[in-house]
């Protein structure tokens, strides 16, 4: 009942605020997504961290005849990230107080829809559900983008929307065509694949969704079939991660979204696309997966150097933060491409940090844009001098960004590289030698060499050194960002200096209600993601403890069947070298 | 059983009959109308024929030629005559000849239904619109031809989708009606056992049944209990004795009686929705009819026009689109 | 060959295992064991440093108008002092330890070794420890009571903000050396960038402040990035970051190394100092990375000393001292050291002879100094580049401290062509005298001067390497420059005929205070007075010269004795380089391996180095003295401009640093933004060009199809029919067999 | 004529009647039903085309009513039955449509309301 209620709370304080009146709407959120976010604290301390597998799960019927159920369940990374959800629903509520002003039932109505979806998201265990709430993600962020954003904020409502639905509809064929799979199923062909598989399906032959049951299924289709499902699923979670060729909705829904609109998206809307390929595309096709993570990582590569780059001839604040995102998920993909522990829990690790980071980042940026009513890096300038407290949770947070060692961004990044690094069969097996006596070839020559820290995969160092330039662009382009917003002598936008008194109404406006700096309000939003940020950093081990275990599980069904597919073996390379 | 028709011919037929029709209809300057629709009679005449040809033993009729060529004809008529007022005539005329195509085929409830209501109901009121739509010329001036009635609009695009439906239309008939399966005969006054109280007052009409007897029916339906095969009921007088009353040859169930026992025994809900039909087809036509319309400023400079130009100059408003 | 083993045992400290694998011990010694639990309060020094920060950073938070920040700094870097002093003597004592704090990042995977990561906030304690926290948290104290002074015109402005950076700055530093692990030594790696980037910064008003910030942390990033990749690889062949259980992993290799067996190391190995160099030479400014040292003299000064010259910089040769063992068995990595290191000696030192701006000639020196330490690191006398990095701590910050107290008193004038005699005004003879100090040090006066000996051994280790003969020459032409430039320097400024230009800062604080002048009088200017008057014809004439406080002149008076007291434990205490050496040797920092000494023209190269470095200094003096005091009338001109042209364009080129700069820019950052552009475009137009082109095709089928719906009646009854047709025709098609 | 009447009337009922005398109603019935349909293709008349959609149903009523005669089923008739009503429903609510057209534009030439074009 615990993530029901997790689901349920927002959407019923999503109705409060549709009936209530305007005047109350945000209290009533305020109080909603509060409610959620002790549900969800209550929940993660009721959640046994240390065991391994799905808690807290629940099933209702609902289709039975296509197989079809309500069921939830979580594991301690689906945990997490609700948790992140639920955090960031009562910041973004109190973000846009000022911010919002015109319409506001149908803004926090929204947002709380948004939020349910969310959790539903991470919380569902029946893939139809799953996709029902990944896209009903995308109605209110349609509604959000394109009631309340700046000028451009149709068509990027438009696209966003068309964008991502579009590869939604092709993951959805591939879910579809993997239950399907399921379905034909008989005794026969299980036993032929594996026997000890056979108690995995208890209803053979039958319509279900369960994802339990689908990944038992899909693990059984071949490489090819399995090429054909990542491409599919890929096609849907690639636009949402997004990488890189499908990525350009992205800075477009940034600008023109609304504070707290792109706090959700890059706190929580682009995890759903790394979540999902996570939670299905590792399971249900690790062979594709495996044959394929050198073609995907390249394309985080290039997503890492090619957004790191955009991101340094940007002159909108925001665009750029938003093109960050893309060189910094292009990690968290790489991390999971590696295929082995370090690189899926630093990339799970990644997905919560960028959260936190990167939705800070953009709340600071929402708070500048409330005051001066612009994002141009050429009207502003210098602003430490007038805000400190400001500056200062700006370059707190750019340094998280920029992954520092100490705050958050550091411990995902390096694993995900690290991963990356180590996950090579050119190093060799972590035996010295192959079973044919012939000594194990290293990377660098031919001297026999064990090497224990590397993994088997695909990757290999040169992926690790060509992404970690993207370390370099990231303190390149963040560090110009803030040399120009923060640093400097201070420049602001014509018409606006300290009286007040005259320029456009808007901003006399914004001056009443906002002070120089930052109010307490604006401050209380942002400390508890400082704080989380210094918490993840320097005590992440709780964190990564309780990913051991559905990471390792994750790893070993992808190495598991990717020693019994009939790929070429490694071992048979290597010989032949 | 093979084709009732050559294929061919019926093709061959088809592209003739097209052709005709399209030179039929209306054009606007000289038209070979009358050669178009002689061509197409010729045609229609030609495909009845080599049905007759093919199969001589079972000719219909002969009303049937006479009503079809007068039906088809008049059909004809109504699509090439360029004043709506001829045209509805024309389709008076085709009504009355289906309706004698109706009686040929034992359907003479409908036949005369088919007068009244179409001929006589229907059709008066397309007159009193076409009427009402059109402008009445005034005393000096010839009636006016509409420049929309004067040409066909696409004849030879029309013509073309029409036959080749015909032509799979015939295909597919004659191919498909030789397939029929044979008909149940069954005996047409079967029906008249379910109305025992026509049968008694028949009988007591011709005084076969004494005063106090009744006819004997089916305690369960209610139906008179007959012997068809030797056409007898039985009667049962006050006592309780059964008579076996044979029925006279003028009982026979008309066709009314036939209509009306499957319209209202067998299709019961269907004439209820049909009754709706009709009942709001009456709503809306009054709805629609008390509508106030706007007319568009466009329309306005027209009438505006048509009007100057009725009254100022007696070219401008007449015929060839001076209006338009 | 045993005994060199057991003295590898004795020095790697690291026979025990992660996994309590007891290694085998060679015969006749007893490995030396590393305690697992080190002295609990070795936390303390960390843990003072982050309360001086987190205390700062409530000052600043509570907007302190006070000196307090300050005091609460000195304080608690003096405890850390203490603590590490304390923690020295346990070292000393027991012998290296590991202080295990709390498990930081775990990821598990598996029983054995190589899988699980494991990086535990833990402190890995011996003697080359316990050297480098003295020295850093001894001179950081210091620095800091003579920063309480020097900044003090910012007090309740950037005043909390500097001392909060400055203990974060000591707090990082101890993480990097107190490190069990190359990642919490990247975490204090990286700490120490994010501080000198922010203390570089620190008048952030100053567009060049900024850039030089900016262009501090992304240099050091890339040799960052080098550094992570060489733990990574390092994690690959080891299956550990630990020190202790890569440090065991090494030992089998060094036997191969001292058989000159490198063809038996897996060539994985020693691709591991080539990546750990890469990152070295980022931290200290080593070719070709040094480009951001001189820019950080934006900084205020205090930062220049501690940061810049005494201890961050040093962290590149704390990291190779460190991690010798892995640099020794890597058959190229310290021969590129000692290239490398020489290179940038004599690089810096020539750009350092021709600059003017007298802090900028101390930051080239820094890098020619620090070039010399890599050098000495290169040519296998790590006990001499530790002595240095020792010694050219204390020397180096009183050069830029008192450096500091002229541009604090000048007004920020730093051109030696505008200052001169400032030794002799009243109030600066301590400045004076500690700005002699440091000169004949960095310039190695001979036998009275710990400079002196720390690069003589330097000299002598690179002459007495058979390998190193060239590097040797380099370096001994680099001391004569150093000597020559560092006295220019001294004869310029601080002798010779008084005359003074104030710096221009006063100017600067005007320019700066238009529309804000509350804020910026007090910002954005090093050492300007707050007294004086904004108009800038009055601030020139009214000028007096702001001689320093007591607090600049204690701190430089305790460095310029200590210059000297250095000496003691490096001559007092026996061995090579006394007790330095003895820390060095007790040590991972140990140079091993048997090589034979080269003679210097037949005589033993240390002691004739001796003799020789000592002339070349005392004639790199002498030149000085002869071109820049000797008939000196002005502070503007001296004899050496008649001798420019001689040089040709070198000197002109020497002085714009060899345009090495200008060279980057047009070989790397250009380039760059011109792809940065031509992405964008390609972004903008290709990428979501096609994007958008997808999303209007169905819009173009649909103005294809458009006239299709043309709104007659006529036409859908046309296709209507013609549709049925169709569908009939097919209907019979189908269902007839032919 | 009540001879004529007779003869009609006594056209086989109720005997079979063949598939090949079938086939001739049906054939009228199908030539009506496209000379119907050319005309509501042709004709730019509303009232025409309406006549024409007529002439379809007639055409509809003919087949019904010589498959009913065919197969000695009354069913036949009876939908012709409804054919009428929907005829008379249709052309009630068609010519009021008509009307109303007719007095907006004064003209009852289908050609001239596109409103649908795309």
């Amino acid at each position: 009942m615990m993530l029901f209620s997790l689901i349920l709370a927002p959407l019923a304080s999503a109705f409060l605020v549709a009936l209530g009146p305007a005047a109350m709407a945000r209290r009533t959120a305020l109080a909603g997504t509060a409610v959620t976010f002790f549900a969800a604290c209550a929940a993660l301390y009721l959640f046994n961290w240390s065991a391994p597998g799905y808690q807290f799960e629940q099933s209702l019927p609902w289709l039975q005849q296509v197989g079809i159920n309500l069921s939830v369940g979580v594991d301690s990374v689906a945990m997490m990230l609700i948790a992140l959800t639920a955090l960031l629903g009562p910041i973004c509520v109190q973000s846009s107080k000022t911010a919002i002003t015109d319409r506001v039932k149908t803004y926090y109505s929204w947002l709380l829809v948004l939020q349910a979806a969310m959790t539903g998201v991470f919380a569902s265990r029946d893939l139809i559900l799953f996709y029902i709430c990944f896209e009903f993600t995308l109605a209110p962020m349609f509604v959000l983008i394109s009631l309340y954003g700046s000028t451009n904020r149709r068509k990027a409502a438009i696209k966003f929307f068309l964008y991502t639905f579009t590869g939604s509809v092709i993951a959805l064929a591939g879910f579809v065509y993997v239950a399907w799979f399921s379905s034909r199923l008989t005794p026969g062909i299980v036993n032929a694949a594996d026997p000890s598989l056979l108690h995995e399906f208890p209803q053979l032959g039958k319509w279900t969704f369960d994802l339990a049951t689908l990944e038992q299924a899909a693990r059984l289709m071949s490489p090819a079939k399995q090429g054909w499902v990542l491409l599919a699923l890929l096609a849907g979670f690639a636009v949402k991660v997004p990488l890189f060729p499908v990525h350009t909705w992205l800075p477009l829904a940034h600008t023109e979204a609304p504070t707290a609109g792109s706090v959700i998206l890059a706190g929580v809307l682009l995890k759903l696309g790394t979540y999902a390929i996570y939670r299905f595309a590792l399971p249900f096709c690790p062979v594709a997966i495996y044959e394929h993570a050198p073609l995907i990582s390249v394309l985080c590569i290039v997503g890492i150097l090619y957004g790191g780059l955009i991101c340094w001839v940007q002159t909108d604040v925001k665009k750029l933060v938003a093109y960050s995102s893309v060189a910094h998920l292009g990690f968290c993909i790489l991390g999971m491409m590696a295929l082995n522990n370090t690189g899926i829990s630093g990339s799970i690790l990644y997905m919560i940090n960028h959260g936190l980071s990167t939705g800070a980042l953009f709340l600071l940026i929402g708070m500048i844009y409330e005051r001066y009513h612009t994002r141009s890096m050429k009207e502003l300038g210098g602003i430490a001098a007038k805000m400190p407290i400001w500056a200062t949770f700006m370059v707190f947070f750019t340094m998280a960004s920029v992954g520092l060692p100490g705050l958050n961004g550091f411990v995902s990044e390096f694993l995900c590289i690290l991963g990356a690094f180590q996950a090579s069969s050119a190093w060799g097996s972590p035996t010295a030698t192959l079973p044919n006596g012939l000594p194990n070839a290293g990377l660098w020559g031919s001297a026999g060499a064990a090497h224990p820290g590397s993994t088997l995969g695909s990757l290999g160092p040169w992926f690790a050194a060509v992404a970690g330039i993207g370390m370099i662009v990231a303190a390149i382009y963040l560090l110009y960002m803030v040399g120009k917003v923060v640093w400097g002598p201070l420049v602001e936008p014509h018409g606006h200096d300290s009286h007040g008194g005259h320029g456009g109404h808007g901003e006399s406006e914004s001056h009443s209600v906002l002070p120089t700096d930052l109010c307490a309000r604006e401050i209380g939003v942002l400390v508890p993601l400082a704080v989380l940020c210094v918490a993840l950093g320097v005590y992440p081990k709780p964190a990564l403890d309780a990913l051991s275990g559905p990471v390792s599980d994750t790893v070993r069904v992808v190495q598991t069947a990717r020693s019994n597919a009939t790929i070429p073996a490694d071992s048979v390379k290597e010989a032949a070298r | 059983m093979e084709q009732i028709i050559n294929p061919y011919i019926l093709y061959g037929l088809c592209v003739l009959g097209a052709a005709g029709v399209c030179l039929a209809l209306p054009r606007k300057g000289l038209s070979p109308q009358l050669f178009g629709g002689l061509l197409a009679g010729a045609v229609g005449g030609l495909a009845i024929l080599f049905l007759g040809l093919k199969n001589p033993e079972h000719l219909p009729n002969i009303y049937f030629y006479i009503f079809s060529v007068v039906a088809l004809g008049g059909a004809l008529r109504v699509i090439t005559h360029p004043r709506p007022v001829y045209a509805a005539l024309y389709f008076v005329l085709t009504v009355i000849a289906s309706a004698g195509l109706f009686l040929i085929l034992s359907a003479e409830f409908m036949a005369f239904a088919l007068v009244i209501v179409y001929a006589g109901a229907i059709l008066i009121t397309y007159l009193f619109v076409i009427m009402l739509a059109t402008q009445s010329p005034q005393e000096d001036e010839v009636e006016v031809l509409m420049e929309y009635d004067i040409a066909a609009r696409e004849p030879f695009a029309s013509t073309v989708v029409g036959f080749l439906l015909l032509a799979v239309l015939t295909t597919m008939m004659f191919k498909g009606v030789g397939e029929l399966p044979a008909p149940q005969v069954k005996d047409p006054d079967a029906i008249l056992a379910a109305m025992p109280r026509r049968i008694e007052s028949t009988l007591r009409e011709e005084g076969l049944m004494p005063k106090g007897s009744t006819l004997k029916v089916d305690a369960q339906t209610g139906d008179a209990v007959v012997d068809w095969k030797h056409r007898t009921v039985t009667t049962i007088d006050g006592g309780g004795a059964p008579t076996v009353v044979s029925l006279p040859d003028d009982l026979k169930a008309t066709n009314a009686d036939h209509l009306g026992f499957n319209l209202l025994r067998d299709h019961p809900g269907t004439i209820e929705i049909a009754g709706v039909i009709l009942l709001m087809a009456m709503l809306g036509a009054v709805v629609l009819s008390r509508k106030q319309v706007q007319i568009d400023e466009e329309a306005k400079m027209r009438q505006a026009h048509t009007l100057s130009g009725a009254s100022f100059g007696p070219d401008s408003g007449t015929s060839k689109g001076g209006s338009l | 060959m045993t005994t060199l083993t057991n003295i590898l045992h004795a020095a790697l400290t690291g026979s025990i295992g992660q996994h309590g694998e007891v290694a085998h011990a060679a015969a006749g010694a007893a490995p030396v064991q590393i305690a697992a639990n080190g002295p609990w309060y070795a936390v303390l020094i960390p843990v003072f440093a982050i309360a001086a920060f987190l205390l700062c950073a409530l000052c600043a938070a509570f907007k302190v108008k006070s000196k307090l920040p300050a005091w609460i700094t000195v304080a608690c870097l003096a405890a850390s002092c203490g603590v590490s002093a304390s923690v020295y003597a346990w070292v000393s004592s027991h012998g290296p330890a590991i202080t295990y704090v709390f498990d930081w990042i775990h990821v598990v995977w598996g029983k054995d070794k190589g899988q699980s990561f494991v990086a535990n906030f833990a402190f890995y304690l011996d003697t080359l420890t316990c050297l480098w926290m003295l020295f850093v948290t001894g001179l950081a104290t210091l620095i800091a009571l003579y920063a309480s002074e020097y900044m003090s015109h910012d007090v309740g402005q950037g005043y909390n903000r500097f001392f909060a950076a400055f203990s974060l700055f000591v707090f990082s530093m101890a993480c990097l050396v107190m490190a069990d692990n190359f990642i919490l030594l990247y975490l204090g790696w990286e700490g120490v960038g994010l501080c000198s980037y922010l203390l570089i910064g620190y008048f952030y008003k100053k567009p060049s402040a900024v850039a030089a910030a900016k262009k501090a942390f992304i240099v050091n990033r890339i040799g960052d990035l080098f550094l992570a990749l060489g733990i990574m690889l390092c994690f690959v062949h080891f299956g550990t970051v630990e020190y202790k259980a890569v440090f065991a992993g090494v030992e089998e290799y060094i036997k191969h190394f001292e058989a000159g067996e490198f063809n038996k190391i897996p060539p994985v190995a020693q691709w591991i100092a080539y990546l750990l160099m890469g990152g070295a030479f980022g931290k200290s400014a080593q070719l070709p990375l040094y480009v951001w040292l001189p820019d950080a003299m934006e900084g205020p000064t205090p930062v220049s000393a501690l940061i810049h010259a005494a201890t961050m910089v040093t962290a590149g040769v704390f990291l190779i001292a460190r991690t010798y063992p892995i640099f020794m068995i890597s058959q190229y990595a310290l021969h590129s050291v000692a290239w490398v290191g020489a290179l940038t000696a004599l690089l810096a030192a020539t750009i350092g002879m021709a600059q003017f701006d007298i802090k900028r000639i101390m930051a080239y020196s820094t890098v020619s100094q620090l070039g010399y330490m890599f050098a000495g690191l290169g040519v296998m006398t790590s006990v001499g580049a530790a002595a240095h990095v020792f010694t050219h701590a204390f020397f180096k910050a009183m050069l830029f401290l008192s450096c500091g107290a002229v541009m604090h008193g000048f007004a920020g004038q730093l051109d030696l062509r505008k200052l001169s005699g400032v030794g002799s005004m009243p109030g600066w003879r301590i400045v004076g005298i500690a700005m002699l100090v440091g000169c004949l040090n960095l310039a190695g006066f001979p036998i009275i001067t710990a400079g002196f000996w720390s690069k003589d051994a330097i000299l002598g280790g690179a002459f007495a390497n058979p390998h190193a003969q060239s590097i040797g020459w380099i370096l001994l032409l680099t001391a004569g420059l150093t000597a020559y430039y560092t006295f220019r320097v001294y004869f310029r400024v601080f002798v010779g005929p008084q005359h003074f230009e104030p710096g221009d800062e006063l100017h600067a604080h005007d320019d700066h205070g238009h529309d804000h002048a509350h804020a910026g009088h007090d910002h954005g200017h090093d050492g300007g007075h707050q007294s004086h008057s904004h108009d800038k014809a009055a601030a020139s004439h009214d000028f007096h010269p702001h001689a320093p406080g007591w607090a600049i002149n204690t701190v430089l008076a305790i460095l310029a004795i200590s210059a000297f007291v250095v000496i003691l434990p490096l001559k007092l205490i026996p061995g090579e380089l006394g007790w330095v050496g003895q820390m060095v040797e007790g040590s991972t920092a140990r140079a091993v391996g048997h090589m034979e000494h080269a003679k210097f023209f037949g005589f033993d190269a240390h002691q004739a180095m001796m003799v020789v470095s000592s002339v070349v200094g005392l004639a790199g003096i002498a030149v000085a003295f002869v071109l820049h005091y000797a008939g000196r009338t002005s502070a503007a001109t001296s004899r050496a401009d008649a001798l420019l042209p001689a040089f040709g364009p070198l000197a002109n080129w020497a002085q714009h640093k060899w345009y090495v700069d200008e060279f980057y820019d047009f070989l790397i950052r250009k380039p760059l933004l011109v792809l940065a552009h031509l992405f964008h475009i390609i972004d903008q137009y290709l990428v979501d060009g096609l994007v958008d082109a997808a999303g209007y095709l169905p819009r173009a089928i649909g103005r294809l199809l458009r006239p299709s719906q043309s709104g007659e009646l006529h036409g859908y009854a046309l296709g209507m029919a013609g549709g049925v047709a169709a569908l009939l025709l097919i209907v019979f098609l189908a269902t007839t067999s032919w | 004529m009540i001879q004529v009447l007779q003869t009609l009337a006594q056209s086989g009922f109720p005997d079979r009647m063949h598939a090949a005398t079938l086939s001739h109603f049906l054939l009228v019935s199908a030539l009506m039903f496209v000379i119907g349909l050319i005309g509501f293709l042709t004709r730019r008349n509303l009232i025409i085309m309406f006549l024409c959609t007529e002439l379809m149903f007639q055409a509809a009523g003919i087949a019904l009513v010589a498959f009913g005669r065919y197969h000695l089923d009354f069913s036949g008739q009876t939908f012709v039955i409804f054919v009428l009503t929907v005829a008379a429903a249709e052309a009630a609510m068609a010519l009021a449509l008509v009307v109303l057209l007719f007095r907006r534009r004064e003209s009852l030439n289908a050609e001239e309301w596109k409103e649908l074009r795309g």
